[in-house]
């Protein structure tokens, strides 16, 4: 029985993703310039204190709103950035954002392709074998313990003296971090059947690689979509910590890296918010993924 | 496979096959216990359990709630592991029957798997033993029928009642026509007219097939309608309390219920039921 | 009693390979008789762990299954580290690319003092702080989300966009706004680890049966009684799941923000200023510590889960 | 430019292939190789160069070590140091004969004279670049613990932002960079103290080209290095006339496209100041100058950054052959 | 919590309370029809129903497998809405009624939490409805006894048979002594003694608290046993074929089961369930 509602009604806009979403957009907004008036004023006073100029409150608010490298650059300077740096360049220009984010990318992808598949594999594995279970289990989880970007140069530079160069050194850094959660979420995912279907199928006699067929993966297919949201995400920072160290080739990464390095906050935030809108792009993607799988599996809504 | 192939070949000489007039055994117990390690204290499920069926046989268990019904279906079925005690299912071990694909099992709840549909459901079986993609259809579209669910082929198991989950259950059971047939009150959420109907049917298959059926229940009338043989189970720790052999023909109509016969035994498994009972 | 020789075989190749380990020349790489050794000490370390599994699953004494469940990793790592070991030391790689696991074990031993000043700093301040916070966070939001359709259609994809934003542009931004000290990383584990655990938590409350749902809605229950009977239960692992990623994560995330500027005192530092000294043994010994806190806090959680999921049906069936 | 990649690559094959790491990202510091590679001197000299860039993580001694480069730009201390863990670097040819790293302090925190850095936090370049600091703080006798009368020292990162947040009272500059930024971020150059290494007398060679022993004992790699010296030295001196020119080729191999021609510009003609007063020239190691530096690490009194002195860490072979 | 105190006093009250002979309404249903939408298609669950239950009735539905049983107790429950028609539940709405905690339901599957064990299982709607821990561990272990699981009280769910559980979800449902009962094939998995003892009850319980039930069973004589009504079903779209108004005295024991009156009611509803079955 559902209720009928006036088109413009509050009901039907509190149920409306637009709504919602401009609300807290808005919301967000206001909050990003009171927190940029306020971290950035007081750079600016003790700059006028230093010169031991008189200032107002009026040329404070101004000058806040106007720096050239503030602390936290107002969404219309990084929205302005974004647009010079997108639609005023070509694409294929070096200080085109869209070009950097392509090279993030493929490695992101390659990265995750690996690293989902390497997960997979291993989770397998590891549901299949008590052995593997026992002796490689620990040091998977051992594995993740060891911090990436200590070891990144050392991998980038032994694959480059094996004369692999461009996005694979990346991409293996990405697969690094994606892999984890993928081999958890998976493991769990792969024992998560009800006991009495896996019983079913043991009067089936069913092998083990029936069993993982018929059963243990499509039961985990909601553990291996959160994991791959997870996996996805990760590929992503793991692709931008491999271009710091592979010596500024290019990649929103490197992007990062160069405008830390000259102070230019306006660019570092710019590729952030580049960085966060491709890592909830692919995030969608995986979700869109599951949304289709759910609905083949008669899981709706 | 191969063991595939096997099954059915045989199942087919077997559809022209009446119940053999042999004796050889299809189970046999011994001395056999079993007990549950809990978190507090052990629970006796089976104690001394001593049991012989015959091939082509037809024993229903019946017994109070909680007597050990289903463990004992569960030993035959190599998912539990007897304490002690000795089991051979069509002379070998229960674990190689199992690997044999000897027996079709129909579990006390549907277990059904959610992101099938029913028919899709029916074929898991099918597909595992690598039967042809008609083969499967054929067979589905025979047992769903059956068991009057030829209208749900495409329905999710949660878009089904309670009784007809329990009936789609039965057709994956029956779909690969297997030897012996271990069925856990498989019409114990059913009406009393689709019981009927399908206590026929399934009378009409062990007659036509010569299965070896085991069969849980806790209908007198249908334990006496359908069996051989009645094991009467008394509880904890799980007993056999008495073995009751059927003097009815082995062909039975619903009329036979009428016969004074059928009063005998049906008098006769009430006592033996009523005589040790106690709810637990 | 097949097992005990099997074991013992292994155990022999074993410490054949530490033979040859501790006896290096330099030459035996080049001899195949050698070489040779190396598959077959992989096969008998291989078998070991077969054999030892199978034992581990057959003893009865909870102990001795404790044991043999260290064991079999254990060797595991063994294999490995003698391989590295062989590798470096007979291809003779060099000291600043990858020094030998007993250079880095020395090392981690005579430097014992300066690594646990290192460890206080990242790890009971920066990462425990962080990860409790961003767990907390993660959750509470998951709750909150769940319960309101009118803030998940609001904030879950604006959520979802700002943990999408890597760390290594947040370090930086982090160091400008709280300081050089702990706090500014302990913001970075905070920011890495509410995603995961939204994600989890989400998936996690929606993941109860619906029919117990309905027994509750014939209790008529408040939601957060809904939560508190249902929902927080099923859950749980889950909830763990996050947990237990984000030990890890909040480590890598502390350690790769001290290299954005930090006091001369903790594991991120260490690495990045002992990489440019070339005292690779630092660095690795470094990571040792890094990887022993990650593998209890992981271990530490995970037996915490097993002792509040014992009921799902992943740890009912063995 | 397509013509020409495709004459570069079907010449390519006759060249004799050679590959230099940076130390650090693309940028006017090294417009001497990029000026040499983009105006062909390498190319005349039948080399077929390949430049690396590196990054804050990029240990260049680490990249030769895993056969990633033949030659490396890096600092004496580093170079000194990877010596003494194994990896014998030899220094082929000097670029920079004076020290560009310096201490910029705020006057407001009272900081005149160098000992007015007691008590104050100081930013400090880690990862190798550490050692002329620690060497003046010992010279000074400042601890550097944090403890009274000494300094707190902070690890500083990629910029010069401590020093406008008010988190430092100094921070670590290069003459042509760093210092560049901080007059960009509004401080003038009366309201700041600079003390610069080069001056407080604990000054280290900086950007110099290194080899490791092995490849010198190869004759074949010694002519190629001495070809690859003679064009980068040219291009070097190319640099010192031409710095807006430099600066603009640069800006071309920056694959970051982040680089402004302002700041390169005005890096190119501070670094043509330093590369300048070799007595010899440019590429010319000044064993004198050599011997300061390692007399400077040895001095460290708690731990020197070398505890024997080197031998054989340096060479003039390639620059004499180089005909220079 | 106001409420649930309510609910309490209420019932204690009616403790001593004889059926009222006043027609109060406690459920009307006045032409309700229910359409599912599945993926392949409407489903027609419910088609104009018209029913009305007295207050301290007891009606049973009765019908095949798939023709609305549960749906309408959903309904009733305010677990499913229904698509058109009006329902009250004591002169209101089901929503109001459920948030008035007024009844408790057993479901068809025993949906017991798998992480608590069966007395604390039982206790659930104890501690929501905020009861005392000394009520809540006496009502528990009243219900529990009733149920026959005074030994199980620290198993976990999975540690019991079928029966068991549904045993307990049965003590889980009258624990906390609701106004109407209503109760989903509630001893559908239970042997016959067991089943009669509990009937007997469950009569008890009825006839002293003065309780309205609505009851689904598949057992024609059990419907008989309890009822004051029996609602005849028939499947798709499910319809009420007949309404039975049980001639038998309020007061009645298991030896009524022989009187030709019951035989005749027997009769009665094995007709109308005849007369329109499909098995489906
Ligand atoms: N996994 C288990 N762990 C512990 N005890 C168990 C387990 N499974 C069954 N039991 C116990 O074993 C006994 C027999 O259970 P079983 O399921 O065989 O009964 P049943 O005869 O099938 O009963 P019902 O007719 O109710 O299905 C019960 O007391 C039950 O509590
Ligand atoms: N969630 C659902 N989605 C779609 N169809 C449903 C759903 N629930 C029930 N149905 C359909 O509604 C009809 C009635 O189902 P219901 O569960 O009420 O039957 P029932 O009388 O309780 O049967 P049983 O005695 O087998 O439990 C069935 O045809 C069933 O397929
Ligand atoms: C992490 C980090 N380390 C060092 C420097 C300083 N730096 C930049 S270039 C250069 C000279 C070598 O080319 C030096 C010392 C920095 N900015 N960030
Ligand atoms: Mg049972
Ligand atoms: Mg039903």
């Amino acid at each position: 029985m559902k209720r009928l509602t006036h088109p413009l009604s509050i009901d039907s806009l509190k149920n409306s993703q637009p709504a919602a979403l401009l609300l807290v957009l808005i919301a967000l907004t206001i909050l990003w310039y009171l927190a940029a008036f306020w971290l950035n004023s007081d750079l600016l006073i003790k700059g006028y204190e230093r010169r031991g100029m008189t200032w107002d409150v009026s040329r404070l608010i101004s000058d806040a709103y106007s720096m050239k490298r503030p602390l936290l650059p107002t969404p219309d300077q990084i929205g302005y950035e974004l647009y010079k740096s997108i639609f005023e360049t070509k694409i294929s220009s070096k200080r085109s954002l869209v070009y950097h984010s392509g090279i993030t990318l493929s490695s992101t992808l390659l990265g995750f392709l690996l690293g989902a598949f390497l997960g997979i594999v291993l989770a397998i594995g590891i549901v299949h074998s008590r052995t593997l279970e026992r002796s490689l289990m620990p040091w998977v989880i051992t594995s993740q313990t060891i911090p990436i970007l200590a070891i990144a140069p050392m991998i980038i530079v032994v694959l480059g003296a094996m004369n692999f160069t461009g996005i694979l050194p990346k991409a293996i850094i990405s697969m690094y971090l994606s892999f984890f959660p993928v081999t958890i979420g998976m493991v769990k995912g792969l024992r998560a059947p009800d006991t009495l279907h896996m019983e079913l199928l043991a009067t089936y006699s069913a092998s083990p690689e029936q069993t993982f067929r018929k059963l243990r993966w499509p039961s985990a297919m909601p553990y291996l979509f959160a994991s791959l949201k997870i996996a996805i995400a990760a590929s992503l920072v793991g692709a931008i910590v491999g271009e710091l160290p592979t010596g500024a080739q290019g990649g929103l990464g490197s992007r990062l890296l160069s405008g830390s390095y000259y102070g230019q906050t306006i660019q570092i935030w710019s590729a952030l918010v580049v960085a966060a809108i491709l890592g909830s792009v692919l995030v969608a993607l995986v979700g869109y993924f599951e949304k289709r799988v759910n609905r083949r599996m008669g899981i709706t809504g | 496979m191969s063991m595939t192939a096997d099954v059915f070949e045989k199942s087919d000489v077997l559809a022209e096959f009446n119940p053999p007039q042999s004796a050889r055994k299809m189970i046999t117990i011994e001395d056999l216990s079993l007990v549950f390690e809990t978190n507090d204290g052990p629970v006796n499920a089976l104690s001394h359990i001593d049991l012989a069926i015959e091939e082509g046989g037809f024993v229903s268990f019946i017994g109070p709630s909680g007597c050990g019904k289903t463990t004992l279906l569960r030993v035959i079925a190599d998912l539990e592991r007897p304490t002690s005690g000795t089991i051979l299912v069509d002379g070998t071990s229960p674990e190689d029957a199992r690997l044999n694909r000897l027996y079709g099992y129909v579990f006390q709840a549907p277990a059904l798997f959610p992101w099938r549909t029913i028919a899709s459901n029916c074929k898991v079986p099918l597909e595992i033993f690598g039967l042809s993609k008609e083969l499967q259809q054929q067979k589905t579209d025979k047992y769903l029928e059956l068991v009057g669910l030829q209208d749900f082929h495409n329905k999710f198991p949660w878009q089904l009642s309670g009784g007809m989950q329990q009936r789609a259950s039965i057709a994956r059971a029956l779909s690969f026509e297997p030897q012996l047939l271990l069925m856990d009150e498989p019409f114990g959420a059913l009406d009393e007219i689709t019981r009927d109907h399908l206590n026929l049917e399934l009378l009409k298959i062990w007659h036509e097939t010569g299965k070896t059926v085991v069969f849980v229940t806790h209908s007198i009338p249908e334990a006496v309608l359908l069996s051989t043989h009645i094991v009467v189970m008394s509880p904890r720790p799980g007993r056999i309390a008495k073995i009751i052999k059927s003097p009815l023909a082995k062909k039975r109509t619903l009329a036979d219920r009428e016969s004074p016969e059928f009063v005998a035994v049906m008098q006769e498994v009430r006592e033996a039921l009523a005589n040790d009972h106690r709810i637990d | 009693m097949k097992h005990v020789t099997i074991i013992l075989a292994g155990f022999v190749s074993l410490l054949l390979s530490l033979y040859l380990v501790s006896n290096y020349e330099g030459v035996y790489l080049q001899r195949p008789l050698w070489l040779t050794l190396v598959p077959v000490m992989l096969v008998g370390a291989w078998f070991s762990m077969v054999q030892l599994t199978i034992l581990a699953d057959n003893v009865t004494s909870k102990l001795a299954e404790r044991f043999i469940g260290v064991m079999v990793p254990a060797l595991f790592a063994f294999v490995l580290l003698v391989l590295w070991q062989l590798t470096v030391t007979g291809f003779s790689v060099p000291k600043v690319l990858l020094p030998a696991p007993s250079t880095i074990l020395t090392t981690f031993v005579t430097h014992i003092d300066v690594l646990s000043k290192d460890f206080a700093q990242t790890w009971l301040k920066a990462v425990l702080v962080g990860w409790i916070i961003g767990c907390a966070s993660g959750f509470i939001v998951a709750l909150l989300i769940d319960g309101s359709p009118f803030l998940q259609k609001g904030f879950l994809p604006v959520g979802n966009i700002m943990s999408s934003i890597p760390i290594v542009g947040i370090a930086p931004i982090m160091v400008m706004w709280f300081g050089f000290d702990w706090q500014s990383k302990a913001a970075v584990v905070v920011i890495m680890t509410f995603f995961p655990m939204l994600v989890n938590t989400l998936a996690g409350l929606q993941a109860r049966d619906s029919l117990h749902l309905d027994v509750l809605q014939t209790y008529a229950c408040k939601r957060h009684q809904v939560l508190w009977y249902v929902q927080l239960p099923a859950a749980l692992p889950f909830i763990f799941n996050a947990l237990k990623v984000n030990s890890t994560l909040a480590l890598i995330g502390a350690i790769v923000a001290e290299f954005f500027g930090t006091p001369i005192v903790g594991m991120g530092f260490r690495i990045s200023t002992e990489v440019g000294r070339m005292n690779m043994d630092m660095v690795w010994a470094t990571i040792l510590v890094a990887a022993l806190a990650g593998s209890i806090s992981y271990g530490a959680l995970a037996l915490l889960e097993s002792k509040l999921t014992f009921w799902h049906p992943s740890r009912r069936s063995k | 430019t397509l013509t020409c990649s495709a004459l570069a690559a079907s010449m390519s094959q006759a060249a004799d292939p050679l590959t230099l790491q940076l130390k650090w990202v693309t940028q006017a510091q090294f417009a001497g190789y990029y000026v040499a590679l983009e105006k062909g001197f390498y190319e005349d000299e039948d080399l077929d160069m390949t430049i690396k860039p590196g990054g804050p993580d990029i240990a260049p001694p680490q990249v030769i070590a895993g056969g990633g480069a033949d030659v490396i730009v890096e600092w004496m201390p580093a170079a000194l140091a990877s010596r003494e863990k194994g990896l014998p670097l030899v220094n082929i040819g000097q670029i920079f004969n004076k020290s560009g790293m310096m201490l910029t302090c705020l006057k407001s925190s009272g900081i005149e004279k160098p000992m007015d850095v007691k008590d104050k936090t100081l930013g400090v370049w880690f990862f190798g670049n550490e050692y002329p600091f620690l060497a003046w703080m010992s010279k000074m006798a400042i601890a550097t613990d944090g403890s009274e009368g000494g300094v707190t020292v902070l690890k500083q990162g990629f910029n010069v932002d401590p020093i406008f947040q008010g988190q430092a009272d100094c921070v670590s500059t290069m003459v042509y960079n760093e210092y560049g930024q901080v007059l960009d971020g509004g401080l003038m150059p009366s309201e700041l103290t600079v003390f610069s290494y080069q001056e407080q007398g604990v000054a280290m060679l900086e950007d110099g080209l290194y080899t490791t022993e092995d490849k010198l004992k190869d004759s074949a790699m010694v002519d190629k290095l001495a070809r690859f010296l003679k064009a980068s030295v040219k291009g070097w001196e190319w640099v010192a006339n031409n710095p807006e020119e430099a600066a603009e080729i640069v800006l071309e191999y920056d694959d970051t496209g982040a680089q402004t021609l302002e700041h390169q510009v005005r890096m190119a003609k501070a670094v043509a100041k330093l590369i300048e007063g070799n007595s010899k020239g440019v590429g010319y190691l000044d064993p004198a100058a050599y011997d300061r530096t390692v007399e400077v690490l040895m001095s460290g009194d708690s731990s020197p950054v070398i505890t024997t002195k080197p031998s054989g860490a340096w060479t003039h072979d390639i620059y004499e052959k180089s005909g220079l």
